[in-house]
This record gives C-alpha cells, sequence and structure tokens, in this order.
C-alpha cells in the first residue's frame, strides 16, 4: 500500500517535522510531498498521483479557519472529497483519497490516520514492525 | 538531468544512521545528478567546493544550516539566484528511516530525484519590486477613520479621506463622543490643518479599481487619484426602530447632545431577537449613567442574553448598580404594547423571579449597526471579505491587526472588530507602522512562487478572479486574459488548482515539474515490504478498522 | 453561455460500451468555462475512467475549441480513428456535431446539459434565458419572466410570491415577477406591468419544431 | 371484469390475451371473432347538438364502435370525452381518443378518471398532430409524455391500480384500489418512413400494453399486405385486435392532397388513375373501399376495418352494407 502525503506548508510541515519527537517514523511506504497551501490541490493532481502508483492520497492540511490563505483547506477538502465519491461511484475500490485536518501539535492524529490506510485487516501494529524485513528492490530500477 | 549538482550534508553527526554517499551518489549519477557531498558544513563552512558543477544547486541538509544563515552564505557565494537553488531538509528523511543502511541511501535518492525535478523546473526570474504609489485613502470620517487619518497625516503621509453620508461618530463610539466632546472635532481638525489631509465627499458613487502598485480611485464628480494603501474605516448606521415611537440609540445620542432633558423613566429593551453587541451595551449603559446623573432620570435596562466579552463591561455594570440604573433580566414572554408611541411593558424578571411591569416615558431600543451600502460596494471593488457581522476581517488572518485579505488595505473601527476606543487607539499606531512599511519608497518584494497566465490557453472565464482570497486576480482587457496582481497575491495555488484551463502556473512549481516529482516519488521502490504496516512506535490506538489488500 | 454539468460517474462508466480504446473529449468553449467539460475535467474523467475501466486498453483525452464547429473537428480525425468509441464532454450540441462528424463511431455524452445562464459567483450559475425567440425584456426591465418565473408567467407575479421568494423553493429562490416589480418600479415603469400581456406565440420556441436560422445574407 | 386483473396484472410486455370483454362491448364482440367495424366521429366545433344528432343517427346500428377524435388536426373543438358522454347517452359505445399534445399527465390521468367515471371504456392513445397544423399554431404544446408512455400508464393503471407517480389509485389507505379500467388501443401507420420500423413500432406498443390497434387509413394494398405479413410472421395478431383503417375516397382532389399533403399516407398511382378514370369518382371510390374490407376480412389476423369517413359519417352505413357486414351482432 504506497501512500502520498501532500501536506501544506503550514501546519502539515509542522506536524511532519515534529513526529519524530513523538516517537513516530513515517512506514517506508509513505511518501510526502509539500506544497505551499493545500489548496493547490486539484483534482488532477490526486487523480494523477494514484495513477502514477500510489493506492491512496492523504491530504494533510490546516484546520478550519485556520488556512493561512483562508480557505484553501476548505477548497481541498471539498475536493478530495468529490474525488473520494466519485471514485467509491465508478466502483474504483482498490484507490482511495482522504483528507486530514491538523493542527502542528496533532502528530498522534496523523499518526494514527497513517496507520488505518496502510493496515487495514492486517495484524497490530507491533506484529507488523516485528515482520519486517529490509527490502530488495533487485532488478527494479 | 545535467544542470542540477546536489550538496549534501554528509551527516556525521549521526553516527548511528551513517549514508553510504558512494552508493547514493552512483544512485544519483544514473539520473544524471552529480553528488558533492560537504563535511559538517553547519561547522566547517561550505566553501570548499571547487569541483561543483551545473548551474542549479539542490543542497540537501537540514534546518541547522538555514538558521546559521549558511544558505544564504552559500548562495553569495555562488551567486545563485532563487530560482537556481533549492534546500532540502533530508535531515527528517533520515531520522524517519530504518538501521538497513541502504534504505536510506534509496530513500534519500528518491526524495533528491524529486526535488531535482522541481529545481529543474524553476525559472530564473528577475526579483520583482514594487514601488508603491504615495498616498493613503481612508474610507470613512468617523470615529476610527478620523484617527486613523490623524495618526497618519502625523507622519507626513498624504491622506485623502472620504467622507461618506453616515454619522461623524458610528454606534459603539458614542459614548466616548460625547464624554469628550471635542476629541471628534479635534481630529478633524488636526486632519484639516496638516499639510498633508484632504477631505473628498463621497458622492455619485465611487469607482476602485487595484493596480499592480496600488489602487486607482474615480469619484462621481470625476477626480481621479492614486493611492498605495487603503484604510477601510466605513461608519456603520444604526437602522430606525420598527416600533414607531421608540428611540434608536443614535436619536437618544442626539436628544443627549443637544442637552434635552430626559426626566423621568427611560427603558432601554435590549438583546430583542439577537444578543446586543457589547459596544451596544456599552453606550446604553453610558447614555444611562448620564441620564440618572445629569437628568435625574429613573433608568431601567431590560435585557436577555448580551455578549459578556467586552473587558470593561463588569466595570461597567457595577458602575451602573452603583449609579442606581434598574436591570431586569426579562424571559422570552415580555410584551410590549405599544399605545401610539407610549409603551406598556410587562414580564417577569429571572434574577428575582418577580412580575414587574414599567410605562417609560421614553422607550430605546438599540439597533445592530449595518454597513452602509455604498461601503459594501467598495469592499466588493477590493474583494475584501467582509465576515459575519460585516467585519472586514476573516479569523484565519494571522498577520498584523490591521491586515485584511486584500495586501495594502488595512482595517481600523467598525471593519475590523467592535467599535472600542481603547482597541481603536492601540489599532491605529500599529496601523500607523503598517502603512510606512507598506508605502516604503524603495518598494517591497512580490511572493516567490506567484502564478504565471498563459494568455493563449486563458479562456478568459474570471475563476481565478472570482475564487482568489486575496483578490490579486484581476481581468485584464488589453490581453484578454487573466492578469495577476502580484503585489496583492500571496502564492497560495488555489487559482492555478480551480483554473478550468490550465492556463496558470505557479511561477516556480510548473505543472509539469510537480506531476513528474509526484512521478518520481511513486517510482522509488519501497524501502520494506508492503506488509510492515505501522511501525512499533506508532500510535498505539491504530488498530486495522477495515479490510483490504496490504 | 451554455452551461452544464458532469453525468454521474457510475451513469458514465455503465454507459462506455466494450472497447479495447476510448478518447474522452472535451470543448474549450461554454463547458470549460462552466468547469465541466474543459481540458481539466477530461484530464480528471480520463483519469478515473481509466482506473475504473482497466478492460480498456486505451483511454484518452483531448480537447478542441469548439466542438459545435466541424472545422475544428476536422483534428480530431485521426485519434477518432484510433478509438472504437468517444465520449464527449461538450453540450448536446457538441456531442451531436461530433456524432455527425464521425458517424461510424459510437459517440457518448458525458454532461448533462442544462442551461443557458451567467456565472454568479465562483461555483454558482443561473438560468437566465430560455431562448423562446421571442424577447420581452424591454417590457420586464430586463428581468426575463418566462425563465425567472418557476411558472413562465407573463402577468405575474401569481400568489406563491410571499417576502420576494417563490413557492417553488422559498428558501433560495427569487421570485422573478418580484424583481420585475421592483425594477420597474425603480425605473418608474410599473405602468409596463399593468398592460395585460397576450399569451405568447410558442411558435418560435422549440414548440415550432426544432429551429434553424437562415441568414441570407451571411450566406451568400 | 375480474379476469382483467387476474390476466393482465403482469407487466405490460408480456403476451396478455384481450379479455376486456365484461365491460367493453368492442372487446367482447373482438373476443367472440366478429369481424368489427368501427366509425370516427369528428366533434362539432360549437355547442349546436344538431350536427352531432345528424352524426349519430348515420353511425347508428352501423359501427359497433366510434371513435371520438381529440382535437383533431389540432383544431379546437367539444373534447372528445364530452362527446363521448353525449354519444353513450344516445346508446352508443365510443372509443375516447387520447392525444398528448395538450394535456400533461396530471390531466391526463385526471381525465381518464372522469371518462371512466361516465361509462367509457374504450381508449385510443395517441401523440396527437403537432399544433402548427392547427388554428392555435402559436400555442405552447405540452407533450410531456408520448404515446407509448401514455399507454404504459394507462396500462398500469388498469391493471396495476397505480398513477404514473406509483400511488394507488384509491380514496384513503383502507378503501378499495378502483382504477378506470379501459380496453387500450393505440394507432399504427404501416405506410410512414422506416417502413422496417413499422411493425417493431407496434410490437413496442403491444408490449407497453394496447389491447387493439386501428391503422392508418390504407389506400395502398401491396405495401399494407407486406406489413401485414411481417405483423403475422412476428405473432404480432394474437397479442392485440389489428383494425384496418380506411378512408373513403370523396373526389380526386381529395386524394391527391391525401397523397401530396398527408405525412404518412401512401397512395399508389394505379388507384389515382383508377379514380381519375371513374365517371364519378364518388362512387368509385365507395366501391373501392367495400372492395378493400372484403379482402381484409380474408387477409390473416386483421379482426376488423375501421372506417375514418372524414367530415362523411354519411357514408359509412353504405361501405358497410356494401361490404356485407350488415346487420351488426349485438
Amino acid at each position: 500500500m504506497k501512500l502520498l502525503l501532500l501536506h501544506c506548508t503550514e501546519s502539515g510541515q509542522k506536524v511532519l517535522a515534529r513526529l519524530p519527537q513523538i516517537g513516530y517514523r513515517l512506514p517506508s511506504t509513505v511518501r510526502t510531498m509539500e506544497l505551499k497551501c493545500t489548496g493547490r490541490i486539484n483534482e488532477e493532481l490526486l487523480l494523477s498521483s494514484l495513477e502514477d502508483g500510489f493506492d491512496a492520497v492523504l491530504v494533510v492540511g490546516c484546520h478550519r479557519e485556520n488556512c493561512r490563505y483562508l480557505d484553501g483547506n476548505l477548497r481541498a477538502e471539498r475536493r478530495v472529497q468529490r474525488i473520494a465519491r466519485m471514485l467509491a461511484d465508478a466502483g474504483v475500490m482498490d484507490k482511495k483519497v482522504d483528507m486530514l485536518l491538523v493542527g502542528p501539535d496533532e502528530g498522534a492524529k496523523l499518526a494514527a490516520r497513517i496507520a488505518a490506510f496502510l493496515a487495514p485487516g492486517a495484524e497490530p501494529a507491533a506484529g507488523a514492525e516485528t515482520a519486517s524485513v529490509p527490502a530488495q528492490s533487485g532488478g527494479k530500477k | 538531468m545535467q544542470g542540477v549538482s546536489v550538496v549534501m550534508c554528509d551527516f556525521s553527526c549521526q553516527p548511528r544512521k551513517k549514508v553510504d554517499c558512494r552508493s547514493l551518489r552512483k544512485e544519483l549519477a544514473k539520473a544524471g545528478i552529480q553528488v558533492v557531498v560537504a563535511k559538517k558544513p553547519c561547522r566547517q563552512g561550505i566553501e570548499n567546493l571547487d569541483d561543483l558543477q551545473g548551474e542549479k544547486v539542490l543542497f540537501a541538509g537540514c534546518p541547522l544550516l538555514e538558521e546559521n544563515g549558511l544558505y544564504g552564505r552559500f548562495r553569495e557565494r555562488f551567486s545563485a539566484a532563487p530560482a537556481n537553488f533549492l534546500d532540502l531538509d533530508v535531515k527528517r528523511s533520515i531520522l524517519d528511516l530504518y538501521d538497513d543502511a541502504k534504505s536510506i541511501e534509496q530513500a534519500l535518492s528518491r526524495s533528491i530525484k524529486a526535488h531535482a525535478r522541481i529545481l529543474e523546473a524553476k525559472e530564473a526570474e528577475a526579483t520583482e519590486t514594487v514601488k508603491p504609489e504615495a498616498k493613503v485613502l481612508v474610507y470613512g470620517a468617523g470615529y476610527s477613520g478620523l484617527h486613523a487619518a490623524a495618526a497618519l497625516c502625523a507622519t507626513d503621509v498624504s491622506v485623502d479621506v472620504l467622507e461618506t453620508s453616515g454619522p461623524t461618530v458610528s454606534p459603539g463610539c458614542l459614548a466616548e463622543a460625547l464624554r469628550n466632546r471635542d476629541a471628534v472635532r479635534k481630529l478633524r481638525a488636526a486632519v484639516e490643518q496638516s499639510q498633508n489631509g484632504v477631505f473628498i465627499p463621497h458622492r455619485n458613487g465611487v469607482r476602485l479599481s487595484a493596480l499592480e502598485n496600488g489602487f486607482h480611485m474615480r469619484t462621481g464628480d470625476g477626480m481621479e487619484a492614486l493611492y498605495g494603501a487603503v484604510v477601510f474605516a466605513p461608519e456603520r448606521v444604526e437602522g430606525p426602530c420598527a416600533e414607531e415611537g421608540a428611540l434608536n440609540l443614535s436619536a437618544l445620542y442626539a436628544a443627549l447632545e443637544r442637552r434635552q432633558q430626559l426626566r423621568g423613566i427611560t427603558a432601554f429593551l435590549l438583546d430583542r431577537g439577537r444578543p446586543s453587541t457589547p459596544e451596544v451595551v456599552r453606550d446604553v449603559l453610558e447614555a444611562a449613567k448620564i441620564i440618572r446623573d445629569a437628568h435625574r432620570g429613573e433608568v431601567w435596562v431590560l435585557l436577555r442574553n448580551v455578549q459578556v466579552s467586552l473587558q470593561y463591561q463588569e466595570e461597567l455594570y457595577g458602575d451602573c448598580r452603583d449609579a442606581g440604573v434598574v436591570f431586569v433580566k426579562y424571559r422570552e414572554d415580555l410584551s410590549l404594547v405599544d399605545d401610539y408611541g407610549s409603551f406598556d411593558i410587562a414580564g417577569h424578571d429571572e434574577q428575582v423571579h418577580t412580575a414587574f411591569s414599567i410605562h417609560p416615558d421614553r422607550l430605546v431600543i438599540p439597533q445592530i449597526p449595518r454597513l452602509p451600502a455604498e461601503a459594501g460596494v467598495f469592499a466588493a471593488a477590493l474583494k475584501l471579505r467582509l465576515e459575519k457581522d460585516e467585519y472586514s476581517q476573516s479569523d484565519s488572518l494571522w498577520n498584523l491587526p490591521n491586515d485584511t485579505n486584500r495586501t495594502g488595505v488595512f482595517a481600523v473601527g467598525s471593519a475590523r472588530s467592535g467599535m472600542i476606543p481603547t482597541l481603536i487607539r492601540q489599532d491605529v499606531s500599529s496601523l500607523v507602522a503598517a502603512v510606512e512599511e507598506r508605502l516604503d519608497p524603495a518598494g517591497f518584494a512580490v511572493e516567490e512562487n506567484i502564478p504565471v497566465v498563459d494568455a493563449d490557453k486563458c479562456v478568459y472565464c474570471l475563476t481565478c478572479v472570482r475564487v482568489c482570497p486575496f483578490g490579486a486576480m484581476a481581468k485584464d482587457p488589453e490581453q484578454g486574459a487573466a492578469r495577476v496582481i502580484a503585489s496583492a497575491c500571496r502564492a497560495c495555488g488555489i487559482c492555478v488548482a480551480e483554473c478550468p484551463a490550465e492556463a496558470l502556473e505557479v511561477r516556480n512549481l510548473r505543472r509539469e515539474a510537480l506531476f513528474s516529482a509526484v512521478e518520481a516519488l511513486a517510482e522509488a521502490p519501497d524501502t520494506r515490504p508492503p506488509a510492515a504496516g505501522s511501525p512499533a512506535a506508532g500510535p498505539p490506538a491504530a488498530a486495522p478498522t477495515s479490510g483490504g489488500d496490504s | 453561455m451554455i452551461v452544464a454539468e458532469q453525468k454521474p460517474i457510475k451513469d458514465i462508466v455503465a454507459m462506455i460500451p466494450e472497447a479495447s480504446s476510448l478518447l474522452v473529449v472535451g470543448c474549450d468553449t461554454c463547458v470549460t468555462v462552466c468547469m465541466a467539460g474543459g481540458i481539466k475535467e477530461v484530464n480528471a474523467l480520463t483519469s478515473v475512467l481509466r482506473m475504473a475501466r482497466k478492460d480498456i486498453a486505451r483511454i484518452e483525452g483531448t480537447s478542441v475549441e469548439r466542438q459545435c464547429d466541424r472545422e475544428f473537428l476536422e483534428e480530431l480525425e485521426e485519434s477518432v480513428q484510433a478509438a472504437d468509441a468517444v465520449l464527449s464532454m461538450a453540450c448536446g450540441a457538441g456531442v451531436q456535431m461530433l456524432s455527425d462528424y464521425f458517424e461510424g463511431k459510437i459517440v457518448l455524452p458525458a454532461l448533462n446539459t442544462l442551461f443557458m445562464g451567467s456565472n454568479e459567483e465562483a461555483g454558482y450559475w443561473m438560468e437566465r434565458c430560455l431562448g423562446c425567440g421571442d424577447c420581452v425584456l424591454d417590457l420586464t426591465g430586463g428581468i426575463c419572466p418566462r425563465t425567472r418565473c418557476s411558472k413562465g408567467l407573463m402577468n405575474g407575479p401569481c400568489g406563491g410570491s410571499e417576502g420576494g421568494k417563490c413557492e417553488v423553493d422559498p428558501e433560495n429562490l427569487e421570485c422573478g415577477w418580484n424583481l420585475i416589480y421592483n425594477r420597474l418600479k425603480a425605473l418608474n415603469r410599473l405602468d409596463s406591468m399593468m398592460e395585460i400581456r397576450p399569451p405568447q406565440n410558442w411558435s418560435t420556441s422549440h414548440d415550432g419544431g426544432p429551429r434553424r436560422l437562415i441568414r441570407e445574407d451571411v450566406k451568400l | 371484469m375480474s379476469n382483467v386483473t387476474a390476466e393482465s396484472t403482469t407487466a405490460a410486455g408480456s403476451q396478455t390475451a384481450v379479455r376486456v370483454t365484461a365491460e367493453s362491448r368492442l372487446a367482447r364482440l373482438l373476443d367472440q371473432g366478429h369481424f368489427v367495424v368501427t366509425a370516427e366521429l369528428g366533434p362539432p366545433r360549437s355547442v349546436d347538438p344538431s350536427v352531432l344528432d345528424t352524426k349519430i343517427e348515420y353511425l347508428k346500428g352501423v359501427a359497433d364502435a366510434v371513435n371520438i377524435t381529440d382535437n383533431q388536426t389540432a383544431i379546437v373543438r367539444i373534447s372528445s370525452i364530452g362527446t363521448a358522454t353525449y354519444l353513450m347517452s344516445r346508446g352508443m359505445e365510443p372509443i375516447v381518443q387520447m392525444t398528448c399534445r395538450d394535456r400533461n399527465r396530471l390531466a391526463i390521468q385526471a381525465d381518464l378518471l372522469g371518462a371512466s367515471l361516465n361509462g367509457v371504456k374504450n381508449l385510443l392513445c395517441l401523440t396527437g398532430d403537432h399544433q402548427s397544423f392547427g388554428n392555435h399554431p402559436e400555442a405552447k404544446q405540452v407533450y410531456d409524455i408520448d404515446s407509448l408512455q401514455l399507454i404504459y400508464m394507462v396500462r398500469q393503471m388498469r391493471d396495476n391500480g397505480i398513477f404514473q407517480c406509483g400511488e394507488e389509485i384509491r380514496n384513503s389507505k383502507k378503501a378499495n384500489v378502483l382504477p378506470p379500467r379501459f380496453f387500450i388501443g393505440g394507432a399504427a401507420n404501416p405506410f410512414a418512413e422506416p417502413l422496417e420500423w413499422r411493425v417493431f413500432r407496434l410490437e413496442k406498443k403491444i408490449n407497453a400494453g394496447i389491447d387493439f390497434v386501428q391503422t392508418q387509413c390504407i389506400y395502398d394494398m401491396d405495401v399494407f399486405s407486406r406489413w401485414m405479413e411481417m405483423v403475422v410472421k412476428r405473432g404480432l395478431h394474437k397479442r392485440v385486435k389489428i383494425l384496418a383503417g380506411v378512408t373513403p375516397i370523396r373526389s380526386l382532389g381529395m386524394l391527391r392532397y391525401m397523397k401530396e399533403s398527408v405525412a404518412g399516407v401512401t397512395v399508389p398511382d394505379s388507384l389515382l388513375g383508377r379514380i381519375a378514370d371513374a365517371e364519378v369518382a364518388r362512387e368509385e371510390g365507395l366501391k373501392f373501399c367495400a372492395e378493400q374490407i372484403r379482402q381484409f376480412q380474408k387477409m390473416e389476423g386483421i379482426a376488423g376495418v375501421h372506417i375514418m369517413a372524414i367530415e362523411w359519417e354519411k357514408a359509412v352505413r353504405g361501405i358497410v352494407e356494401a361490404a356485407g357486414l350488415l346487420p351488426r351482432p349485438d
């Protein structure tokens, strides 16, 4: 399960930067991409990310009423909802998009959401960690 | 990617997580990226980078380098333009990574490649500075507008004051104006007598349009002027009472102003329908005191649900209690019988649980002051956001107290918050600083990542003009396309996301660069098998909830 | 401007027949401006379809200036011929032109064409004209009663007008005749509202059959 | 009547036998295997009953049921249901024609309830002529539903006891479902383009729920025979009672007009020649009409004839007599 975090420079970046402080490391299948504001994220970016090979995209933006650009986060949220609905209606079950509104100090919330994305139906987190084996990409470039 | 070189910290500060620079170099060389490793750059500096090739440099380091000003010095040393330099915090990636040595390099190369693509697409740009017009327009000659104008005039800024037809003092400052009768007159005089203050009557509509370096105004009389900044201080107006014979606050204050005798019982009826704002309460209590003290009248204040956030409200309550004002907290079932301008009021006092009935000599029903229509038009022309209660300041505005969503437009008084005289005085002093900064003759730099319009692609649908939260997009009839007002743009990218014709691009993060960066991220192999879900340090409550393949 | 909206994606996915290649064609004029069928929507829909219809080997998207002009459709010759089916993201006129031009191809509509209207604010479009072929705006203060009145009355307002709102949607819909009344009153032209308007000649509308406009002077 | 519900509560499109015999005389006669005769009566344009009385006189005892047109050719006349009620009071059985041009689904359903209340048993569902042909060409058209949808709607009302919206046809939750019960007819035009589609259109109408069909007036017996062959081949004649339509030729001019100006009517040149050569065109026309009917009686799948003597009801008796179809059964 490959997950892309599209996050903003404000709360999104800050919450990511503070993850090590709460002892959380991003799982290896998670990639991050920073944008100035989640308002830049549109349908095209979300969908092309999924097409590029990500199984899910999680948009991480600021809380409501807290966007530096007034309503970039709300615009992103609506677009994400629209695409989520569109994918569900189109019968695309293996791809997901979601939005998380966080404050800089809500690393645990982000971590929980990532975990929920990555381990649907799998063993609990601890088990997953012990099962981890260094990956070898072999011939794949 | 021939043009991009990477300078990377050797991360010797991370003894447990050594980066194998050789394998990383090899990995990146495949993509045509040269890597130069700097040894302890944060301590030893970054001078010895002679074999650096390529025009564009991606510096992969940690926030320490930025904090120590090393990036700045690096840019100076290699005279790198902003478009040719990008810094990347790889320390976080390293911390996030795993004990397995190989995976660090893979993860880093992935991240570096993605950013190299972004850097590659960065365009050289001239550093844009905008030289603003030297004048300020103050919209509104009310209490706050005059304060602002007087303060600005005192700093040698040229000020035009647009005088609307509203009252000289808006509700909220009535008490202040009455107590200090000369204050308003003095403020006005200060503007008039200063060399640089001019009053312009607001007649026949005023048209305002945004320019790169300020605003253009044209009055109905044909007068035209250019301004570098606008102070939005509209006077709010209290509407008339629905009950014939009852007074609104402004009418009562006019009576007090005329020194009319207000003997007998004066009843104030508050919170009808909507809770009263603190300014209204303040004006009411102030009037009550005057009526008690100067007119020997009896005062009843009927209230239900006052907003109790005003700083000095308790104090005022106290004052008025001392002055003998009768407070009644009425219930919903208050009866108000209008007998041709004479009122019978009966109800139940919730605090002392008794019924009451009064027959006041005059009834005052304060109305919620409203922004006059022409001020709304003015605000719309500037794309100012009028939030609830018609304030021009959004909750999410973060900068200085006077900032609005439109750069170059500042708010004081009722446009900014409640009409609280102490607050207005504080605001005006910060306003003066903000305006001075804005009108700095040296100019101000525009945001780096502003959007650019591809006029060939633009279908002139004006979506960007409508969605821009900062009023930074305008129509350009000459070009037949949308235009970016760079000085107002805050580079959020909302317009780029919304543009239906894909005619807008963020200057330094073009669609192609962004998409190929995402692609690069997706292409990179995982560092661990996909089955490895949450790491041990993950949140304790991250129990899986739904099925699916993993 | 013609205003349209995308059909529910479920319907679009279902209407596309078995094919080995599909071409999605947008239109750069009205439907781009109303954000229903421009290049951006083409890209998004193409992405979703690629994920939803994995049975179709090739799904591509493109866009032309105006689908309602043959001359612009010429540009599509090659790509349409290479596809088994074409999904048009234009208004009904565009879909029909495309289907006429490429007769042998299955041409499908991705949009529901809604009305001729205005863009009131970002994300809000409103019907302004029925295209009845017999304009009465000179008599009604520039507000069309046939379009803005739910009943299309010509001698309104009816009894369902309350507080300036129409009974059909008292929350959001303004009574067209109330608007006309206020406008005419402001223009001091209320007398034109007192005239009894005779029944309309609907033969200039679609009721007279599909309409054609022939300008001999231009045709020459 | 109970067998109607029993027989045909299945969705429209199933092959239900026509059994609305208990109330509709037309249905009963068809069921009994009689070669039925229906005629057409155009209501007059004023409330003067004398015209109507005369027309009734001409058709009484000649036609088993009489079609009452509904604002035929989009010209305002007495309403079909109003005329039908008058006819019933004079002891005749009407077939009410209902078009989609002037009424939306609300008005149609309401009128059908009213018609049923007054005893109308037969209904012919039509799209209706475009208003531009009539005397109110500026009128706004309705066409809320088309003839197919109308047929299906009436069938749903009759067999499932529901309105078009799905609500049951009853006055309260406890009351009985009492829908209008009609012997449902439709029109078929074997001569309109595209010819090969015409049989399928009939089949579609059968699937929607018609019990009988009356055809457009026939002049070209060859084309009609070919159409009937296709109908029989598809077994449609077993699913619907087919009444062949004829319009007696009054004059050469009328025939020419029919050929040139009426869409969906074909007149072979041989017929045109025959009438042109005749001494008295009118008599030759009546003779041709009777000949046609005799031919229909021999053709497989034709259950009767529908005589549309436009504003010439007087001629019907002679035609029926000449075709050997008098007296009519009870």
